[in-house]
């Protein structure tokens, strides 16, 4: 008999609930558990909550954030900025070559977001745009620099460059660039961390232009239909490369992706390092719990789309608007206006992070550049392989 | 030794290798309560679990990316593809993340993981179902290509396998996994990725061919041996990396080469190996390498039409009397 | 200044706007028409309305479907069951060979479809169970039948086999065997109608399985961004091979895979041609105003999913209480207690189409196989193309 | 005659055709407003209107699937990569929608469609934006691949490929696109695909290259001149189906073959070129066909190293003296 309405919705983001009442990732072949797919309602009437957190509305010590912490946290975003600032430079004077794709503008979120997890047990996978990601998970400025560089002493051995940031130590799993492609490589790493039963969760990041990509879809899909310990961020930049959100998808609040996935998801604010703390935090928890959701973070990019693109499809207003949200003035604000620091010691902070990236272009430019038989090293794990001339 | 199908030999290699070694998983569209769409797991949910034991939905980018993230967390994952026509939705994933992720990470990672299921022709199944892999795979550096012609083989390189720590495609049948053959039951029974087989020795003609070829070049060099030819039969087992030293060893014994080969032609593994005979043994070629390969067309469903598609037993008889110049 | 809540919602089924508002495909990079991302209320709700198509819910007055129309409308479901009975005892005999997925069971379906567009004009394409469609639209069971038996005379020449009947003439599209990579070929199908602005619409069929492919969610995204006249129709029967849907999807109404992409979408009992032949036009009527949108319709396949297959993953009473909702047999039923027939003529169609398909068997005895030439036709058109050997 | 950049040949290549016929349509990721990542779109969009160059979402494979279906209802699509490295994850839309539908169809429908970007490497992209796609594509029966050298040629071929009524795939370079050359402005100037071109002529050993090697080969000729040695430069323009008539005559003649192709090299284009050589024309050869390729590895990012794993000059030129015995 059918019912006539019938109401359904997800678990709300508050009260989250681990599925799993089965052993293994496979759902038994249960029929009495199936609903008969013919007792239909006259309508099915869905409806989902997105939780949004706004900017300013969360300050450090509901986050339990010491000064410390706080202090880390403004520094680790000052080393963000001025590695880029300097990378810029440096692929100017042709140190640099490739593709470089600045992160400038959206350091509050890998900061938040390292800050919500357990570095060097919790994994993170990301796109292309990985440097402020990788530096804030503790990576060496040298190093990452010295891959930027082409060198032997590169966090890849300079076989990846500024696209291909990894470390195995920090639990960096890259650092890809074909879009959208590395998202079903984060479900697998959340897998084995469901697998070990290891209690670890695995954040995986990627851009708006990559919900584009079937491979989210097929992705998000795994992640839900096995309950594993993964949270899906979207970094919403507004564009990829020069198009805007709105013009590359049906419905531009990306948030709504999750529903057919059964997951919760949240929107978050960007540009407020406390605001993306607190979400990812959230999720970070549920993921603990085997429920993986969607956050969708609202940021903006200060710079071109890579170094070659001058951005002519967006505003000088629109980028001076942004500019003005700023996520590190922001928190230096915050740290001044809460006395927890003052101005002069927060810009000397300042200083020593940019004698910090100065010795990291030192180490990189002496770094020598890899032998050229290391062309044929790290392709098989297996040392004799024989290579065709 | 015990007599096994195809099917059941792969599921042995995989059934020891997975009581050996928690970390190995077989995940894949039907595998566990389905028992695999051509049976070769059976059993193994009942046995495993469905911890290990995992189905999918059809979503090949999605679980063969998920596979190499799991092999990068420390898994060793055994992806079954239903058929490796269904690979092709997965492409990317295989050639740039499989492939390419250890080496741009400088080594930092490693994909013990293997890519499995029926590769190639296997009847009247139209053009989408019937492609042979090798060639695409095997022109990707990153990637090991391994295709067995018995069950002993596949027993024996299936375990190899799933013990090495890089990406292994392993290319097995639909056509051959009822074929039964006789099976090393040995504890640890490994054959060597990268080495083929002289299944026959012979002097007049070297033949190249694995996969159901393999039996095609069986059944030539029966005939060539009623006609008075020995032809010496080599089974690469590997596609990728080629032994290629086998090859040209046998080249400088018989000065001719056939290859059987179920690729479209341009640009395959028969071309490939041909480079390689002519460019390292050149001085000793009697006669131009020659090679039998389906046709250089989409495959067609009408019996006749596919019959006609696929290598033909009498073109590679005749091309060794053509390079025998007889 | 952000709101408190927001309430969002797609455009529901009844009232439905074509949302062109811009010459061409692309939207427009208007700044101004977009709303700051971060203009941010605390809470973000969705919610949307799935309409149910409920069996014996509209009769054949309401369709407006006279008498004639419905006794077409059950010979041909019949000549669907009957070829395709026949099919598997040919398939036995080994006249046929290949793949053979029979559509039994599901030919409400088709029926209801094809009564909803303008065969000839609009534009179908489904996947590799495509022998209830063909039939349904028109295609001669001669061609169909000579082309399972892979001969000379078969609507695709015998090169294409069960799973690929094409016919340019009623606008089938194919019979396409790689799951999901079809429907972004009937978007472009859709594409291609909107472009010549010929007023025609696409129908795009797919399994329930090919949800979980990448290529629906990129094709969903395409359609609802560029607004093209396409029906996405999911025929959820319960299974994918041997996976049932919950199994195989997070949340196994597959209706809200419409959310992300802004669409409406339905549900429809799949064992009641006029419960489909009314969603479908519903819904065509849309696609006709450039609002795409899809359609879940619950069917049920009697047979295993090829021939192959025993289907030990359901139950015999499954089975039986799904043949119990048999759509040709409610056809006849409600036939009779309406008064437009009689049990003994509607047995006499049956009669007559039996002959008809033992003739499509002859015919297809007789039709001569393909010349071996014909191995190198219709791979290009250009004639003269130098084949390798 | 007019000087142009390769991007504006093939520019006036599409804007001529689009002129010409309505049922022409552009799209592809940044092709409108952004007017191409390489600036190849440049003020097409608006000279055509949103209706006819149309940007996409970063969705490969449901806009290559769109091209094909709207191909299917009687337009003609030239569907841009934004660069073959991308082309991966549709590569299933390519291998089996474009190739094969027409085949399956019994020939009811066709697909003039083109899809085109620049192909192979591009400096230190690292490995997954250097991959040189040919010898996947070629591979495969139902498609075209057409890779011109040269502005001119991009024109010709272009135009070409755009009124084929099949699927072409068309290969351009990011490395060549500032490149300039003469290029006819004939109103209607048409290269025929499957054409190879003769660049120079000579008779001291036959030099086959394409793309970015197309120079290499020149320069090594120049070197070999400068030696008092004439080498024959062959420009296959098109990569399926290859004119190996026009390559089998020159061997003929010169008796010697070296390759530059920046493919990876196992069963790749020079694979095929050195298989057709040695069958149609084993007599003539006196040497070995040689083959300079990209490493067989993944292209690394360093400077040095990407520098080394593409084909060089020095090899090749070393090869062309080495197969001559010098
Ligand atoms: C499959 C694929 N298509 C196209 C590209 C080219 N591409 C590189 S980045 C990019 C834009 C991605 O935008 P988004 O995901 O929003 O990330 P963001 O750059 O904003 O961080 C594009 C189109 C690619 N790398 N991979
Ligand atoms: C990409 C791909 N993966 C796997 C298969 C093998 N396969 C063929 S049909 C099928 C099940 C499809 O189920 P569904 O979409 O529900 O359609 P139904 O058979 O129920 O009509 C599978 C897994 C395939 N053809 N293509
Ligand atoms: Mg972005
Ligand atoms: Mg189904």
């Amino acid at each position: 008999m059918a019912s006539d309405s019938q109401q359904t919705s997800p678990s709300a983001t508050e009260d989250v609930q681990a599925t799993e009442d089965h052993e293994g990732f496979t759902k038994p072949q249960n029929e009495d558990a199936r609903p008969d797919p013919l007792d239909l309602p006259d309508a099915l009437e869905f409806e989902q909550t997105f939780k949004v957190y706004r900017g300013g509305t969360v300050g450090h010590e509901e986050l339990g954030l010491d000064t410390d912490t706080l202090l880390a946290m403004y520094r680790n975003m000052l080393l963000q900025r001025r590695f880029e600032e300097r990378s810029l430079q440096m692929y100017r004077k042709q140190k640099i070559s490739g593709f470089l794709h600045l992160y400038i503008g959206q350091e509050a979120v890998s900061t938040g977001s390292v800050h919500s997890i357990d570095v060097g047990e919790d994994t993170i996978i990301t796109a292309y745009r990985d440097h402020g990601i990788g530096l804030a998970m503790g990576m060496d400025p040298n190093v990452c620099m010295a891959e930027l560089f082409g060198k032997k002493d590169g966090c890849s051995k300079g076989k990846g460059g500024s696209m291909h940031f990894f470390s195995k130590e920090k639990r960096l799993f890259g650092g890809h660039g074909i879009v959208g492609q590395h998202i079903p490589v984060g479900t697998g790493i959340a897998f084995a961390h469901k697998y070990r039963g290891d209690g670890k969760v695995c954040l995986t990041f990627f851009g708006d232009g990559a919900v584009g990509q079937g491979a989210m879809h097929e992705a998000a899909n795994l992640a839900g239909l096995y309950d594993l310990p993964i949270v899906f961020v979207i970094e919403n930049n507004e564009y990829a490369m020069g198009t805007a959100v709105h013009r590359a998808f049906a419905d531009p609040d990306l948030c709504k992706q999750a529903v057919p996935y059964g997951m919760p998801a949240s929107i978050v604010d960007g540009m407020d390092v406390f605001s993306v703390t607190k979400a990812m935090r959230d999720h970070v928890a549920m993921a603990r719990e085997n429920q993986p959701s969607f956050v969708e973070v609202r940021t903006y990019r200060y710079q071109g789309h890579s170094v070659s693109d001058p951005a002519n499809y967006r505003t000088k207003d629109e980028l001076e608007q942004k500019k003005g949200e700023d996520a590190i003035i922001r928190l230096k604000s915050y740290l001044v206006q809460h006395e927890l620091s003052t101005n002069e010691a927060l810009d000397d902070i300042d200083e020593e992070v940019k004698q910090q990236v100065l010795d990291a272009i030192d180490f990189a430019e002496n770094s020598p550049l890899p032998d050229l038989e290391a062309i044929y090293e790290d392709v098989y794990s297996q040392k004799d392989y024989p290579f065709l001339a | 030794m015990a007599e096994l199908q195809f099917r059941e030999a792969i599921r042995a290699a995989m059934t020891e290798e997975m009581e050996r070694d928690e970390d190995i998983f077989l995940i894949g569209e039907e595998v566990a309560e389905y028992d695999g769409a051509y049976k070769v797991s059976e059993g193994m949910l009942d046995q495993f679990g469905p911890k290990r034991v995992v189905d999918t939905p059809i979503s090949e980018n999605g679980f063969v990316g998920l596979g190499i993230g799991a092999a990068m967390n420390g898994l060793r994952p055994i992806v079954e593809l239903m058929t490796w026509n269904f690979s092709f939705v997965a492409f990317d994933q295989i050639l740039n993340n499989a492939a390419k992720i250890r080496y741009m990470s400088g080594g930092q990672f490693s994909f013990p993981i293997v890519f499995r299921g029926p590769n190639g022709a296997a009847g009247q199944l139209a053009a989408t179902h019937n492609t042979s892999v090798e060639s695409f795979y095997a022109h990707i550096p990153g990637l090991k290509v391994v295709s067995p012609s018995t069950p002993n083989d596949s027993k024996g390189l299936l375990k190899a396998s799933i013990r090495d720590n890089d990406p292994v495609l392993f290319l097995e049948s639909e056509r051959m996994y009822g074929l039964k053959g006789e099976v090393s039951d040995e504890e640890d029974y490994i054959l060597p990725i990268g080495k083929a087989h002289i299944v026959r020795e012979g002097d007049a003609v070297t033949l190249v061919a694995n996969g159901k070829d393999y039996y095609i070049a069986l059944e030539v060099a029966d005939r060539l041996a009623e006609d008075g030819h020995q032809a010496e039969v080599i089974d690469p087992r590997t596609i990728r990396p080629l032994d290629f030293d086998t090859i040209i060893a046998s080249i400088k014994k018989t000065n001719r080469c056939v290859i059987i080969d179920e690729s479209n032609p341009f640009a395959s593994l028969s071309s490939e190996i041909a480079f390689q005979i002519q460019e390292r043994a050149f001085d000793y070629l009697d006669a131009p390498v020659r090679r039998i390969t389906a046709k250089d067309v989409p495959a067609p469903y009408a019996k006749n039409l596919m019959d006609y598609y696929m290598p033909q037993a009498d073109d590679a008889y005749q091309a060794c009397r053509d390079v025998m110049y007889l």
